[in-house]
């Protein structure tokens, strides 16, 4: 089956996340999709499975132009995936989740014990020691995975996706994955390929497309013709202007923040690191390594089962959020602005002011709307928000905007100590720069930033020094020379340095 | 894992080992209480209680499972009871053929709770509060509250007939629990609906048409309080615009109390019967004891918290399954 | 037990009677009064009211006399439908109180609007402005009930004591009713349970089911005070099969008169609703036209409630006048009728 | 209904959107009063229109108990029953006890403020939903009354009760002039306090406020007992209007508590309360109920337009409440938007 994509385009509010994407995915190959986050790649996939429809272009499957309106047709059609979070149901048991979409049936009846021998066929291609019949709910991370990359096998689909698929499976996991991989090209079957990694996509992809900002960089050139240095130019452009930032004073003999041999109820073994003042510390790993996890359990989200938290010097415990925006001036920005980072239904006003709310309140408690807006209006011109009005509900407003408003409601709580999580995901080029040197003009003002991200140019960018997490442990820190092509290189090193460390881990670590 | 847990773990695992438990120890203490409890007539009364309750329970479960809520399981009951009361009496059908339109009229109203939660996506708990107000008013407004009396005889004696202490009311709800286990367990339908429950994003992204099983769910939640309507008419002897004034509570403690899980996916059909099992015990044993009839309300408010906080336990316990 | 066809062979009766009387009295007056007969939520034991009403206006030329039913039994639904009904232009209100002392607030907001009304079936709790109360004495109709039932039981045994709606102002008097005929048999004859809240078909079912099943041999006699009880109770003695246990009920339902007749009951306790909507309407009828007030002097009955109480009239109805006890109604509502005037009412 | 066209156009403030719907609500409570009145001049006498007000408050106050809860995104079930409890302990302490009447009242909205904390209690401690929550602790908190009172009605009152309840001020009754009190009351705290803030950020992204340091669990806790003590003060509201302390008050008190904000504006979903607009929905149910009983209608149908009413009100809340994200995703977003599912 010849799955041709033509010309496809998307648009969320203010911005444009897929714009004249078109090439085509052949019988018989594995096909790698790469981009930075953010480049428009799982929006992609979720209108080739149905479940987004696109704003222009169109698909068309061996020269036939189709029209998905749900998932189910996408699976009508002979195309399934696995995507990057889990979706199975966790009170069923494993084989019923593998064979959910047309399980087998005696005289309209489930046949369970068909049910069961048709998961185990396909189960025993990656992984044989899961039993079919115990319930999902009782799986590892690393187990479920594999049971999702069974389920899209079972449906024999012409084209399969895979999102991320050995994000959390160990190496040999991925191995038997890559073996499957191969064997159901040469079946004639196209698979679509989706990952960070680098060496996964040369070993085993025949083409490789990559999305940059949500155009194509490269449509489906044959791997013979990339090496490494060109998919990475075509990820990040050489062109893109790395924002000189301004000269920069960071206070290396003060310690804001000093973490030793911290362990969380997440699964950090023991995390050490110092913030100084006025830094930039980036915290750069892929998706799963446990860096939000850190985050969370940092400002008090999260447990801290052991080890030493010092701010400013002195030992200390964060109980929860509250304790630690008011007592300890530590913020967090959520990489989910619109779930967790604002109030979308509220005004720009109220959520700048949130976490100011009882400070500015009077004797009784009282605040108007005049002391609100006496917080935010400032801020807003200082950053530059663009809104009609600061009554504009924040639901409004474009990705960028929305993230000015989330750095000006932690200005307006005068933080310290500000941790950002993936800052610009989401956001277009122009504004991107804009929030690069807002955070730089930040740090001048004495605020230190601990920057979460897995935009490698953008660490590169911002981050005065560099801790690599892998896998829930911090696996080296890195002086940042400003140099893209050696510092790719030595993080993607300690990235794999952590992962080889943490095969034998993987199981135990957090199974 | 589950595999290596001992039989006995495995046991007291499931849901309903503690019902179980529980009304075994009622039966022993009320047996001892008073020799009465164990009479043919005392456990024909307590069968006869237990009949309407568990479809009703049944209702609510439906709607439970997909993680939804019916608020209107007692006045879509009592419409169905005044219109099967007055097909009966009024326009002289006859039993089956009213019987069958009762059920029509619960599984359309089941239809009318399903298709507008799904089209406004609002929460069921809203949509079947107003459907409810207007199933009231629809019952009042025909009967002016005042019941239907004289119903065939036929359908009458079933109300009250008896096999020593097997009473013929007993025999649809059983019939129903078996059907709506077989329903859960092995139709595609049934496990897609356990599926969009368990979890609907998952379900949908897996094909599972993730809207129609949800009207399919209060569709037939509908039906089973038709059943459960058709059922107290035959049992009281007459249609009463009253019937399913009190099953809103009742609704709910049964199926909590034997397990479901609130956000959907998990029920149980034998662990909701037996909680049925362990509320008409109590309410009986306390007639028994001669205690004031409103200790029933207050002990009803207490099982169902005691269940949530066991199942909250549980599920603590089991690593926040 | 049909009420709607019970409703309609027993209309023939009365209104043969009542015509007779019109004509006899041939005083019609043609008033254009509205009186609404309103009583505490639905319930079969007011159906007579409606028929009553509708004769009342006949044989005393009353624009309208209409019966008007909360839709529950909730006391802010009657205080909701008076007040709506005053609006539309209603002038006399005959009232069952859905609470004792919870009618006196609506009731005193009618006196203000100088709108007579009386307390029909149940009785105001004092200090009120209801003109008079105008019903079974529920107390001595319990008494007499209870007498029989300690009759039929040989002066022996443990009684059980049915009764209604808790927020009904004549249960707790039925209830003190019950206990004095016990205790009058210093011992012998014991109350073992009052189950109250029985007079809704449901709770009735499931409850008396339960005391049967649970304590059968151990009771002697059931005294109901209401309704639904009575007709539940005999049924289910008859499902039953037992004799042993006497029932002494309320009401004419068909059901306990069949009871009666079979031997499952020992007799129940007749209440006068027709009378009570009858002679009320004609009341009120003369008291917002201002032909009459009420004397203040008047032979009332003093009960535990008021001072202003009438009889409306109570028999027992046994095997022996199980045929003729509507006649014998009929010939108390017509007495009641005719010397009204002279005997309470001062007229111009 | 004039449907706001806010969610359409960017430019126009949110707050003009708001007052668009209560003009539309105004515009049709008008209506009806020119309707009723052609058709039953009663319908505005003086009579009549003392009555009205007398329920209307009641109304009103039994709207602001669940009012305080939606703006939470949670619901509660048991005002009918706080309510009840309240009057009972009232009726007790003046009736049994003796207390004079100020020192009854104020400690039966005590209870009803510990009743409904209770409630807040244990939903933030237990994380199980308010729904389950509040369902159990209604029949636990009637139960517990029933057994408690034997279901007396306590009818020797002071007669102080009865005559304020039937006090005219004009052709109004002093009882509306407390609800409106309460209502100003809770204006000033949902539009002037910090609390009041943090209430509505708790209902409309309780992740995202807690993370922004609103104190989530007690904001919610804080407005379960809010609830409490207004469930409690529309059961006292009662005792006056009829002059005795019953059982049976309250029991009929959920479909209204729901019609009256959602009519008037509050958002199922949380973050978003009006107070007028509760005040105006409590006086439209209140107009119908009254006019449908004028109209011989016989208030036997009442409870169907009851229910449309409120279907009808949902659908209009449903646009009002979903943001621009309903285009931004492409497709239709998935059904259970930001709606609280149960």
């Amino acid at each position: 089956m010849r799955l041709t994509i033509e010309g496809i385009g998307k648009d969320f509010p203010g911005v444009t996340a897929l714009d004249n994407v078109s090439f085509e995915i052949l019988p018989g190959e594995t096909h790698a999709l790469m981009g930075e986050n953010g480049a428009g790649k799982s929006t992609l996939i979720k209108i080739i499975t149905g479940l987004y429809r696109p704003d222009r272009g169109r698909l068309l499957v061996d020269g036939r132009p189709v029209d998905f309106h749900s998932p189910r047709d996408a699976i009508a059609a002979g195309i399934s995936a696995v995507h990057q979070e889990r979706n199975l149901i966790p009170r069923f048991t494993v084989g019923e989740n593998i064979m959910i979409e047309r399980p087998p049936t005696r005289n309209g009846v489930i046949d369970f014990d068909k049910v069961h021998a048709e998961a185990r066929k396909f189960l025993d291609m990656i992984d044989p020691s899961i039993d079919t019949r115990t319930e999902v709910r009782h799986l590892s991370v690393a187990q479920m995975q594999i049971v999702e990359i069974a389920k899209a096998l079972s449906l024999e689909a012409q084209v399969l996706l895979l999102d991320e698929p050995t994000a959390s499976i160990t190496g040999h996991e991925a191995d038997a994955l890559f073996a499957v991989v191969r064997r159901l090209r040469d079946e004639g079957k196209a698979i679509v390929f989706v990952s960070h990694k680098l060496e996964e996509v040369m070993a085993i992809s025949d083409r490789v497309t990559v999305l940059r900002d949500g155009r194509i960089a490269a449509a489906g050139e044959p791997i013979s013709r990339m090496d490494r240095g060109k998919i990475v130019s075509a990820m990040i452009g050489r062109e893109e202007r790395v924002a000189e930032m301004g000269t920069r004073d960071v206070d290396r003999s003060k310690t804001v923040m000093e973490a030793k041999n911290l362990a969380t109820s997440f699964g950090h073994k023991s995390i050490s690191f110092q913030l100084h003042k006025g830094e930039i510390l980036g915290l750069y790993g892929l998706v799963g390594a446990g860096r939000t996890e850190l985050a969370r359990a940092l400002i008090g989200d999260g447990k801290v089962v052991s080890g030493e938290l010092r701010l400013n010097g002195q030992v200390v415990t964060i109980p929860d959020v509250p304790t630690a925006i008011r007592r300890h001036k530590l913020g967090y920005i959520s990489e989910d602005r619109k779930a967790e980072g604002l109030i979308l239904t509220h005004p720009i006003r109220s959520n700048i002011a949130i976490s100011v709310w009882r400070r500015i309140a009077s004797k009784l408690g009282l605040i108007g709307r005049a002391a609100e807006r006496r917080v935010a209006e400032p801020l807003v011109a200082k950053l530059e928000v663009k809104t009609p009005s600061i009554e504009q509900a924040v639901g409004k407003l474009s990705g960028g905007n929305q993230q000015k408003v989330s750095i000006a409601k932690w200005l307006a709580a005068g933080v310290e100590i500000l941790i950002i999580d993936e800052p610009t995901v989401g956001i277009d080029i122009k504004t991107k720069t804009a929030i690069h040197e807002l955070i730089g003009e930040i740090t001048r003002e004495g605020v230190s930033v601990l920057l979460i991200s897995s935009d490698m140019p953008e660490m590169i960018t911002l981050a005065d020094r560099i801790l690599v997490m892998s896998d829930f442990a911090l696996t080296g820190t890195i002086e940042n020379s400003r140099r893209y092509e050696p510092m790719s290189r030595e993080i993607m090193g300690f990235i794999h340095a952590g992962a080889e460390a943490g095969h034998a881990a993987a199981a135990t670590a957090h199974g | 894992m589950t595999n290596n847990m001992t039989l006995g773990q495995r046991f007291l695992a499931n849901e309903w080992s503690a019902l179980a438990v529980a009304i075994l120890v009622g039966l022993v203490v009320l047996a001892s209480m008073s020799p009465a409890f164990l009479t043919e007539f005392n456990l024909y009364v307590m069968l006869r209680s237990f009949c309407v309750v568990l479809i009703v329970a049944f209702a609510q479960m439906l709607t439970l499972a997909v993680g939804h809520m019916n608020l209107s399981v007692g006045a879509l009951g009592g419409l169905v009871a005044i219109a099967v009361g007055g097909m009966m009496e009024k326009w002289g059908f006859p039993v089956p053929v009213a019987v069958l339109a009762g059920l029509a009229i619960g599984a359309a109203g089941g239809l009318i709770n399903g298709l507008l939660t799904v089209r406004t996506g609002i929460n069921g708990f809203i949509i079947t509060l107003a459907t409810a107000s207007a199933f009231t008013g629809i019952n009042l407004g025909i009967t002016e509250s005042i019941p239907f009396y004289n119903l065939p005889a036929g359908f009458v004696a079933f109300g009250t007939g008896r096999l020593y202490a097997l009473p013929y009311l007993l025999l649809p709800p059983v019939l129903i629990a078996l059907a709506l286990a077989f329903f859960l367990a092995r139709t595609v339908p049934g496990r897609q609906l356990l599926a969009v429950g368990g979890n609907p994003h998952a379900a949908e992204l897996s094909g599972i048409p993730r809207d129609r099983v949800i009207v399919m769910a209060h569709t037939l939640s509908g039906l089973l309080a038709g059943a459960a309507a058709i059922l107290a008419v035959a049992q009281l002897g007459s249609a009463q615009p009253s019937i399913g004034v009190d099953w809103l509570l009742m609704s709910f403690a049964a199926p909590i109390i034997g397990g479901a899980a609130l956000t959907g996916g998990h029920i149980s059909v034998a662990a909701t019967a037996l909680a049925v099992v362990l509320i008409v015990i109590i309410q009986n044993g306390m007639v028994l004891a001669k205690v004031d009839p409103y200790w029933v309300q207050f002990l009803l408010g207490a099982l169902i918290l005691a269940a949530v906080g066991l199942n909250r336990l549980r599920a603590v316990r089991a690593g926040g399954a | 037990m049909n009420n709607r066809h019970r409703g309609a062979r027993s209309r023939a009766l009365p209104m043969l009677a009542a015509a007779l009387m019109g004509l006899a009295a041939g005083s019609a007056y043609a008033s254009d009064n509205k009186i609404a007969l309103i009583p505490g939520g639905p319930h079969p034991y007011f159906a007579p009211w409606e028929q009553a009403g509708k004769d009342a206006a006949k044989d005393f030329g009353i624009a309208a006399v209409d019966f008007k039913v909360p839709s529950e039994w909730k006391l802010n639904l009657q205080t909701e439908l008076v007040e709506s009904l005053v609006t539309q232009g209603y002038n006399a209100f005959g009232i069952f109180p859905g609470d004792a002392v919870g009618i006196n607030s609506t009731v005193e907001e009618l006196s203000a609007n100088n709108i007579p009304s009386l307390a029909l079936a149940g009785c105001a709790q004092d200090p009120t402005k209801v003109s008079f109360c105008f019903g079974t004495d529920v107390y001595n109709s319990a008494y007499l009930g209870t007498k029989a039932l300690i009759e039929a039981l040989g002066g022996k045994g443990k009684i059980v004591h049915l009764a209604g709606l808790l927020v009904d102002p004549n249960t707790k008097l039925r209830m003190d009713a019950v206990e004095k005929a016990a205790s009058e048999t210093n011992g012998a004859v014991t109350v073992v349970q009052h189950i109250t809240d029985t007079d809704a078909q449901e709770a009735a079912d499931q409850k008396i089911n339960a005391l049967l099943g649970a304590q059968k041999d151990e009771i002697d006699g059931l005294i109901s005070t209401a309704y639904i009880p009575s007709v539940v109770a005999a049924k289910s003695l008859r499902n039953l099969g037992d004799k042993r246990i006497k029932l002494v009920g309320i009401d004419d339902d068909q059901i306990v008169l069949d009871a009666i007749k079979d031997g499952f009951a020992a007799g129940t306790m007749a209440q006068n609703p027709y009378g009570q909507g009858y002679v009320g309407a004609y009341v009120l009828d003369l008291l917002a036209s201002g032909t009459c007030t009420v004397k203040a002097e008047a032979p009332f009955v003093k009960t535990p409630q008021t001072e202003r109480f009438i009889d409306s009239g109570t028999l027992l109805i046994s095997n022996a006048n199980a045929a003729t006890y509507k006649d014998d109604l009929k010939k108390i509502t017509t007495e009641i009728q005719a010397s009204f005037k002279d005997k309470y009412l001062d007229c111009k | 209904m004039t449907l706001s066209v806010s969610s359409q156009s960017r430019a126009r403030p949110s707050w003009l959107a708001e007052q668009s719907n209560l003009i539309g609500l105004a515009v049709i409570i008008v209506l009806f009063w020119v309707l009723f009145t052609s058709l039953a001049p009663g319908f505005v006498s003086s009579f009549n229109l003392f009555a009205l007000s007398r329920s209307l408050a009641v109304d009103i106050v039994i709207g602001f108990s669940t009012m305080v809860v939606l703006a939470t995104g949670g619901m509660n079930l048991a005002i009918g029953s706080i309510g009840v409890c309240a009057v009972m302990a009232s009726g007790y302490l003046m009736q049994t006890i003796g207390l004079p009447i100020p020192v009854a009242m104020a400690l039966a909205l005590l209870l009803g403020a510990f009743l409904g904390w209770l409630n807040g209690f244990v939903i933030v401690r237990s994380g199980v939903n308010s729904f389950i929550i509040t369902l159990a602790s209604a029949s636990l908190f009637l139960g517990g009354m029933l057994i408690l009172s034997k279901a007396q009605t306590f009818n020797a009152l002071p007669p102080e009760i009865a005559a304020f309840g039937r006090m005219r001020w004009g052709f109004l009754s002093p009882l509306l002039f407390v609800a409106l009190g309460l209502g100003a009351a809770l204006i000033v705290l949902f539009r002037f306090t910090a609390l009041g803030r943090e209430i509505l950020a708790a209902g409309a992204n309780p992740r995202a406020a807690e993370l922004s340091g609103v104190p989530v669990g007690r904001a919610i806790i804080i407005a379960h007992t809010l609830s409490g003590a207004l469930a409690a003060s529309a059961g006292l509201m009662l005792v006056f209007r009829l002059g005795a302390a019953m059982p049976s008050i309250g029991q009929d008190w959920l479909l209204p508590s729901f019609l009256a904000p959602v009519l008037g504006g509050t958002l199922l979903a949380g973050g978003f309360v009006s107070v007028v607009g509760t005040i105006l929905g409590a006086l439209l149910v209140t107009t119908l109920r009254s006019g449908l009983l004028v109209m011989q209608v016989g208030n036997f149908w009442l409870q169907l337009f009851l229910g449309l009413i409120l279907l009808f009100a949902v659908m209009v809340d449903r646009y009002r409440g979903v943001y621009a994200e309903r285009r931004s995703l492409g497709r239709k977003n998935p059904r259970q938007t930001s709606g609280r599912s149960a």
